[in-house]
């Protein structure tokens, strides 16, 4: 056996003369799975760029030693260096399938490319061999997926071909940066095991990044854990999760998603609270989005009846396309059904024109808050459209900034100004503000940072109590919502499939696609892998 | 927090300033301006006195020219310099004015449109398509007579064509803007629908709307000038750019200056703008790259 | 997929075309009376009110409306005042001269425009770039009368390489079609240095330099088709302006094009002449919208009719 | 579709263009020896026979002409257009012809020969026999009938009330004709020369299916046959072998329509016309100085007046003020600077060549600022408002010389401005008496002085004003027992018309042509351009 793919030592990136990345050592040997784990802004990505000089042009690239494949990148400095290394020793999947391949050209050809540049193949071999790879990476039809476009392919599919493209040059070191974060959680699983797979297979050295310490226990043979640019801590993965040395990785562990354990034992289950009274009561709501004037349109909720306690939360959870968000958008009066009844504390929902009843705290905290408003003026327009005295609104604002834990003096700030977690937290004080009864949660930690997610659960769980609130969670995987829910509603395609307490649904799960949603739960502990296939080598 | 938003006017300013070409389009501005609103202050001839003893001139440097006439008299014994000067007010009002007057019906109807959606968009936007088919010149012509020749008119007849694409501009972003969180929020909210198009909607559509209304005054300038040259811009004793090029373009091939100057000042004019326009449109509008 | 995209084509049409109509007889209208601008300037009253009965002009607005869409639906198109003849052919035969011009111009700001913004967009932010730009900038700012003028003085006058006016020959089309085609260069310029650079940005981009593939390769084939949308779109804005509008450089070159006959007839008041103008440049306008949405088509395959 | 529309367009012949080029790259010597032939053929009469050996060589020519404006129709009753008429002389003949040699207007023998008429009601016409339309069917007296009940008939024409004094057309042989008036006529020949005029043919007309599809391709008698017309660019015309008048000089004429003064000019000095009309004074010095083109200039049938408002409730009702404005205004210097001289400072509405003239308004003595200040003050009209309207660019300078002349206005004191209008909106203020105090008018074309005695065509442009003289003289004038005394009225009508100052004429423009050093014109008074009258230099 030679060295490693990759050998890094005390490397460091500069943009602008900041300095991003320092003293990174790290190593990736062929048929080796290393898992590089931060939050966003740690360094990780950068570094995953830097083995291919994909670094933005004015960042500099500094390190004691920098070796791929045998070659020594500090040396090299134009695009026409790197081009020579690209796709032959080192071949990256990037994060977001669908804007990573080019729209408007064919999947076989954007195999091909690399086939012909790379291994200068002939025209008619090139096909035939790219349809191979399509073939080893399990997809369908491979043969008729060349001529296809990216966007007819679904998300997993995609991801698959961006393996095929990586792997189409045969490299040595494969980069996977957050290669299974942009899909939904049932593919997220085949795409990880496929890459695994691949691994085992060529012996290509995986350079794999991610936030995500379930996904790292599952593929990793060893850990590097960054932050603020430096590499805390490495490990091999099972060391790593039993005993992490750094307070930071620890932390991360503890946050990081379990199976619950009622999963593997259904006894464990504990029987459902007897019920309240309704405070939310959905019955046969069907919504149809129609597409252009002659289109049969799309069925967005197909006689949905649901049912929301008083006091309890429900967890709503459907993959894209499932239908949960057109349920909150009619929920919450952003849209109109085409059928279908619903009370709220016994009233018709759809005649009411208080807003006092129900808020929502929405995914994205950028496009949630107007960039041009300050913040306070957002916190208290619920307010305002109620007909509040202006003099009172300063005086509610600064008593919701301090009750979501901000400072009451951030009232001026523009949105731009504030961080993912503090944006998150005005978008609540917002909901809270008129005192709602109903709130609707749609996703909101999904876009944070792990760490960060904790925080914001804890004070939507603190609220929850103060408040005395009733709340959907939506979400699109079942892992996240275990810890919130009271119940579970499961949608898919536009069908409320499965709908219980929460234990009930986790322990004993009576539909196929919940069973599926539930298998595709990573645990976080590396003892518990699927996909990794034999003893740890280091 | 005021010194906040003194901040982020200092940070527009020191952006400004960093900008070859956003600063070389606002300097050129700013004077072509100055010079316009203090025209009638400027040691400079009386732009409308005519001699005929004096006319076709040459400016100074050329053999012939004299010391009063510094970029030499037209067809008329008229100061080509003081024509200028003055007419740079009529092409900038009727630059602004137009662009102002457009902007607002086009802001108008393309928030309806956005808003509104359905068929009254859809008859709104027929409407657009219709407007924009029909040649500037016949409203030109109906103004004309309904009210005369003139600044007012002429302001009239260009925003009457213009304010489409205004609407077509503000629609796009309404509908861009309006499937927004916080848009969403405000609904649920049940903010009322005037106070959230000038709360939510029209503030973040103005960034991209004041880029191409900056970039408008230009063209609806250029307009003028050609209007002009087809006899329908502004007439004497009105002085505009378009006017003294379309005049001057009689005698360009042996009086070059006539119309060279009040071209060189227009298209300065245009340029600053673009320039101006151009910059604004890569430090508000962060869509574009 | 083709014959729905022509159906919504008609559907389109229709109220449009409508909408116009209705629009240009009001506005004609509103101009008065075209015997005014007609008679001999030594008819009298008398003279002209002979020629005012025999128009139908005496008649009320509406019943002149409604005698005009009977008209034109029975497909009499009506006759023009002003050549004393049927309109529909003397509007028809200037549309080859237009579109002649038209392509003309296209070709010229096509050839200047698309390496110059994508050598702007490569040597983003050298002299190169600022070079482009100025010359983007100058040639908007420039009257297109002037750059009329000034060609015809230089290469006409001066030269003596190129005819000075007039329709025939591909020499004839040259200046007008530099004239027209530089106008809008500078835009389309632009443009294409813009969304090649935003092409250039995207996430595929990436993916691309990460194949190892040649700098050409990725510029050429994988960012210009990405880039090629807004400057597809400008270009049929360009061209639907130019259908109805190039008459300061058909003026100045005397090219017998659409723009030059609709203001004689708006002059004129001639009605027929102007209506039938104006609902052929909607129509082809409609064309044009249509035809981009095929190239959309070819270029794109997401975007589906 | 587009590439299918490029080959058919440049499918087209351009004849006109392929012969200018041959022409550009003739050697030297060819063109000495057509220049040679040319010469002499040079005849003193315009329109005589040519000789027979040069027409052999003149044939291979061709003459372009650049006018100003395009071609309407051609159709010679249904135009109101000088340009047009000017091309369609070619095509078609008059019964009779206008010349102004000596500065005089007379008439010539045409498609008739002869004329004679006793009483001035009942005419009788003696017409060539020799002449064959293009289609070579004989030219007869039916269609002279024809073409006048034609146009009376046809009320939708706009040349409908040309013939407006003739009661019958009797055909009294093939080719002799009774025309008969509804009263005295003394101007019955006008009505044959000028637009609606020109004779077409009887059996040809009714042969087709209509109107249009006669002028599709109309015939005529002139010398030159209907080639192609691609309007709003050029009328081609071919020659005429059979015309009555011998071989035609050009084998080709193109008449192009150039509405932009600097390319009009751009294309005679590049060869591109052998001449072109309405050149602007400040080009002069670029076509002479050019050494390949030169200047015509004549005198032609147009006047420039003011028409200033009589009526109570304008500061014009003064009669001191209006005599005023008529003192004030410089002729000379007018007509000098702004029309570089090409022009006639005057007071009168007529100039010499037509019959009937005032040569009392002359511009001697016109000018006296002094008395003008004096009237203003004697009339307490100091700093009143005068706003003087005026199209642009619908004749030679209109606007520059209202500028000037508000100039001379405010230097008497008064507050003038001038208001540009546009030439439809200048019309339907003038029909709606809608415009200010004074408007400047370029009349023209006229048939003679009598033109003014129309009360119809006096209401149009001076609505307000009437004078009892003047309306018994306007009654008189058709039965003036001699020419002399239909002369003296003109000529006492146009003094009182301008002593009332509702009229101040201020001067009459010359025509300006670019002639090509190659081709001989002089330019006509009617400022027509038949190609028969144009000859290689």
């Amino acid at each position: 056996m030679t060295g490693p793919v990759l050998r890094y030592r005390n490397a460091g990136i500069e943009i602008g003369g900041r300095s991003l990345v320092r003293g990174v050592d790290l190593e990736v040997h062929r048929n080796e799975i290393v898992a590089l784990v931060g939050e966003s802004g740690s360094g990780k990505t950068l570094t995953a760029l830097s083995t291919l000089g994909l670094l933005p042009p004015t960042a500099r690239f500094t390190a004691d030693e920098a070796v791929l494949n045998g070659h020594d990148l500090r040396g090299l400095r134009t695009e026409g260096d790197w081009r020579a290394l690209r796709g032959s020793d080192v071949g990256i999947v990037f994060q977001e399938p669908l804007s990573s391949l080019n729209p408007v050209l064919t999947i076989g050809d954007q195999i091909g490319e690399v086939l012909r540049y790379k291994r200068g193949m002939p025209r008619r071999q090139r096909r035939t061999e790219a349809a191979d790879l399509l073939a080893r990476m399990h997809l369908a039809r491979p043969a008729e997926l060349l001529d296809e476009y990216p966007h007819q392919l679904s998300g997993g599919m995609r991801q698959r071909v961006m393996l095929a493209i990586a792997m189409a040059g045969e490299p040595s070191l494969l980069v996977a940066d957050e290669p299974t974060t942009a899909l939904d959680n049932s593919v997220q699983a085949q795409v990880l095991e496929l890459i695994v797979e691949t691994a085992e297979q060529t012996g290509v050295g995986v350079l794999f990044i991610t936030h995500d310490l379930s996904v790292v226990a599952q593929v990793a043979d060893r850990v590097a854990v960054m932050r603020g640019g430096e590499i805390l801590e490495s490990a091999p993965v099972g060391r790593l999760f039993k005993a992490p040395e750094d307070d930071y990785t620890r932390r991360l562990i503890r946050l990081a998603p379990k199976v619950p354990a009622v999963m593997r034992d259904a006894s464990l289950a504990q029987p459902a609270p007897p019920a309240p009274k309704p405070l939310l009561e959905l019955r046969g709501i069907t919504k149809r989005y129609s597409a252009g004037w002659r289109g049969q349109g799309t069925l967005a909720l197909d006689n949905v009846s649901l049912m929301v306690n008083e006091g309890e939360t429900l967890g709503l959870v459907g993959e894209s396309g499932s239908g949960k968000s057109s349920l909150a958008r009619i929920v919450t009066g952003l849209a109109r059904p085409d059928s279908g009844t619903a009370l709220f504390d016994g009233r018709d929902l759809f005649a009411s024109t208080d807003n006092s009843d129900l808020q929502m705290v929405f995914q994205d905290p950028f496009s949630s808050l107007n960039p041009r408003m300050r913040i306070g003026d957002s916190i208290v327009e619920p307010l305002r459209a109620r007909g509040m005295r202006r003099g009172a609104l300063r005086d509610r604002a600064a008593d919701l900034l301090e009750t979501v834990g901000l400072r009451s003096a951030m009232f001026d700030r523009l949105p731009h100004e504030l961080s993912g977690g503090q944006r998150q937290r005005v978008g609540i004080a917002r909901a809270l503000s008129v005192k709602p009864r109903l709130l609707i949660c749609d996703e909101p930690v999904s876009a944070l940072d792990v760490s960060v997610q904790a925080d914001i659960l804890a004070l939507l769980e603190r609220l929850r109590a103060e408040f005395r609130l009733t709340t959907i969670f939506i979400a699109h995987g079942l892992d996240s919502i275990y810890s919130v829910s009271d119940r579970v509603a499961v949608m898919q395609k536009g069908r409320v499939v499965e709908e219980g307490p929460r234990d009930a649904v986790f322990g004993a799960p009576q539909h196929d696609y919940t069973r599926r949603l539930l298998g595709a739960i990573l645990d976080s502990d590396p003892d518990n892998s699927r996909f990794r296939r034999r003893e740890e080598t280091l | 927090m005021t010194d906040m938003t003194e901040t982020r006017r200092a940070g527009f300013f020191r952006a400004l300033l960093s900008s070859r070409a956003g600063m070389l389009g606002a300097g050129l501005l700013a004077l072509i301006v100055l010079a316009a609103l203090l025209a009638d202050w400027l040691p400079i001839a009386n732009p409308t006195r005519r001699s005929l003893a004096i006319r076709l001139l040459p400016p100074i440097w050329a053999e012939g020219g004299v010391p009063a006439h510094l970029l030499g008299t037209d067809a008329q014994g008229r100061d080509i310099l003081a024509r200028i000067v003055h007419g740079a007010r009529s092409s900038l009002i009727v630059g602004m004015a137009a662009v102002a007057l457009s902007g607002l019906i086009g802001m108008v109807l393309g928030l309806i449109a956005g808003m509104r959606g359905g068929i009254v968009d859809i008859v709104l936007m027929r409407i657009v398509d219709a407007i924009l088919a029909i040649p500037t010149m016949l409203f030109m012509l109906v103004v004309a007579l309904v009210a005369g020749t003139g600044i007012a008119p002429l302001v009239l007849v260009i925003a009457a064509t213009n304010w489409v694409n205004y609407t077509r501009i503000v629609r796009a972003e309404v509908l861009r803007v309006k499937d927004m969180d916080f848009v969403a929020a405000a609904r649920i909210s049940r903010v009322g629908t005037i106070p959230l198009m000038l709360r939510h909607i029209v503030p973040n559509i103005l960034p991209a709307f004041v880029v191409v209304a900056t970039l408008n005054v230009g063209s609806v300038i250029l307009t003028e000038s050609s209007l002009s040259f087809l006899g329908f811009g502004i007439q004497p004793p009105a002085i505009s750019w378009g006017q003294m090029l379309s005049e001057g373009r009689e005698v360009l091939a042996t009086s070059w200056w006539v119309s060279t100057f009040p071209g060189v000042a227009l298209t300065l004019t245009v340029f600053s703008i673009i320039l101006l326009g151009d910059w604004l449109r890569d430090h508000l509008d962060p869509r574009l790259p | 997929m083709i014959l729905r995209a022509l159906g919504r084509f008609v559907l389109q049409a229709v109220p449009v075309l409508y909408i116009v109509s209705l629009i240009v007889f009001v506005l004609v209208y509103l101009t008065g009376d075209p015997t005014v601008m007609l008679i001999p300037e030594d008819a009298t009253e008398a003279d002209r009110l002979r020629l005012v009965a025999a128009w139908g002009l005496d008649q009320p607005a509406h019943v002149q409306y409604l005698r005009y869409m009977g008209n034109l639906l029975r497909g009499d198109f009506g006759q023009s005042y002003y050549y004393g003849t049927s309109a529909l052919p003397v509007v028809l035969e200037r549309l080859p001269a237009t579109l002649l011009l038209t392509a003309g111009a296209m070709v010229v700001a096509i050839v200047i425009a698309v390496p110059a913004g994508i050598f702007a967009a490569l040597r983003r932010n050298t002299p190169v770039d600022f070079a482009v730009s100025g010359m983007a900038v100058l040639s908007k700012a420039m009257p297109n009368f002037w750059v009329g003028i000034m060609l015809i003085l230089i290469f006409g006058v001066q030269l003596r390489l190129l005819p000075v006016s007039g329709a025939g020959s591909f020499a004839h089309l040259i200046l007008p079609a530099v004239t027209l085609g530089t106008a809008f260069a500078g835009d389309l310029a632009k443009l294409v240095r813009a969304s090649l650079l935003e092409a250039l940005g995207q996430d595929y981009i990436r993916t691309a330099r990460a194949k190892g593939i040649p700098s050409s390769v990725i510029v050429l084939k994988h960012a210009l088709r990405n880039a090629a949308i807004p400057a597809v779109t400008m270009t049929s804005l360009n061209v639907i302006a130019l259908l109805g509008g190039a008459l300061i450089t058909e003026t100045v070159f005397a090219w017998p094009g659409l723009g030059q006959l609709v203001v004689q007839a708006i002059y004129t008041k001639d009605m027929a002449v102007i209506q039938i103008a104006i609902l052929v440049i909607t129509v082809m306008t409609l064309l044009i919208n249509f035809i981009t949405d095929l190239l959309y088509r070819l270029i794109d395959p997401r975007i589906r009719l | 579709m587009v590439y299918r529309l490029t080959s058919r367009w440049n499918a087209v012949p351009r004849p006109a263009e392929s012969a200018a080029h041959r022409e550009m790259k003739m050697t030297t010597t060819r063109r000495n020896v057509l220049r040679l032939l040319g010469s002499s053929a040079l005849a003193p009469v315009v329109l005589s026979v040519p000789f027979a050996g040069a027409a052999l060589a003149q044939a291979q020519q061709v003459l372009t002409i650049a006018q100003s404006n395009d071609i309407l129709s051609l159709d010679p009753a249904n135009h109101g257009n000088n340009s047009t008429e000017s091309a369609l002389i070619n095509i078609y003949d008059y019964l009779v012809r206008k010349e102004f040699t000596d500065g005089q207007m007379h008439f010539e023998p045409n498609l008739a020969l002869s004329w004679e008429t006793e009483d001035q009601i009942r005419w009788t016409f003696d017409l060539r026999d020799d002449v064959k339309w293009h289609d070579g069917t004989p030219f007869t007296a039916e269609d002279v009938k024809f073409t006048v009940e034609r146009t009376q008939g046809d009320s939708s024409l706009r040349n409908t009330s040309k013939f407006h004094t003739i009661a019958e057309v009797n055909v009294l042989g093939p080719h002799r004709l009774e025309v008969v008036t509804d009263g005295r006529d003394p101007l019955l020949l006008h009505a044959f020369v000028g637009n609606g005029s020109l004779i077409i043919p009887k059996h040809a007309f009714e042969a087709a299916a209509d109107a249009e599809a006669f002028f599709a391709s109309p015939i005529g008698t002139g010398a030159y046959r209907f080639g192609r017309w691609q309007r709003g660019d050029r009328l081609i015309l071919e020659r005429n072998d059979d015309w009555w008048g011998g071989a035609p000089h050009w084998n080709q004429v193109v008449i192009r329509g150039i509405p932009e003064t600097s390319t009009r000019v751009a294309e005679l000095l590049t060869g591109g016309a052998d001449i072109a009309t309405n050149i602007p004074p400040e080009d002069i010095e670029r076509v002479t100085g050019n050494g390949a083109t030169d200047i015509a200039s004549f005198n032609i049938a147009r006047n420039f007046a003011l028409h200033v408002r009589n009526e109570e409730g304008f500061v014009t009702h003064d009669p001191r003020v209006r005599e005023a404005i008529d003192l004030a205004i410089n002729r000379e210097e007018i007509t000098q600077y702004i029309l570089a001289g090409y022009g006639t400072p005057t007071r009168g509405l007529y100039p010499p060549e037509i019959p009937g003239y005032n040569p009392d308004l002359s511009a001697d003595g016109a000018y006296d600022p002094d008395r003008a200040i004096e009237l203003i003050e004697e009339a307490g009209a100091e700093g009143a408002e005068i706003v003087v309207n005026t199209p642009s660019g619908r004749w030679v300078k209109d606007r520059e010389v209202a500028e000037a002349v508000v100039g001379y206005l405010q230097d008497i004191g008064l507050n003038a401005r001038i208001e540009v209008l546009d030439w439809s909106v200048l019309n339907d203020r003038l029909q709606s008496d809608s415009l200010a105090e004074i408007y400047l008018w370029g009349m023209g074309s006229y048939i003679d002085a009598s033109h003014l005695l129309n009360l119809g065509l006096l209401e149009r442009f001076n609505p307000h004003w009437t004078d009892a003289e003047f309306e018994k003289l306007s009654g008189e004038v058709g039965d003036a027992a001699t020419e002399e005394d239909r002369v003296a009225i003109l000529r006492r009508a146009q003094q009182i018309i301008t002593d009332a100052r509702v009229r101040i004429g201020i001067l009459y423009p010359k025509g300006i042509y670019g002639v090509s050093d190659r081709v001989v014109f002089p330019g006509r008074f009617d400022e027509m351009i038949p190609a028969e009258q144009v000859r290689l230099a």
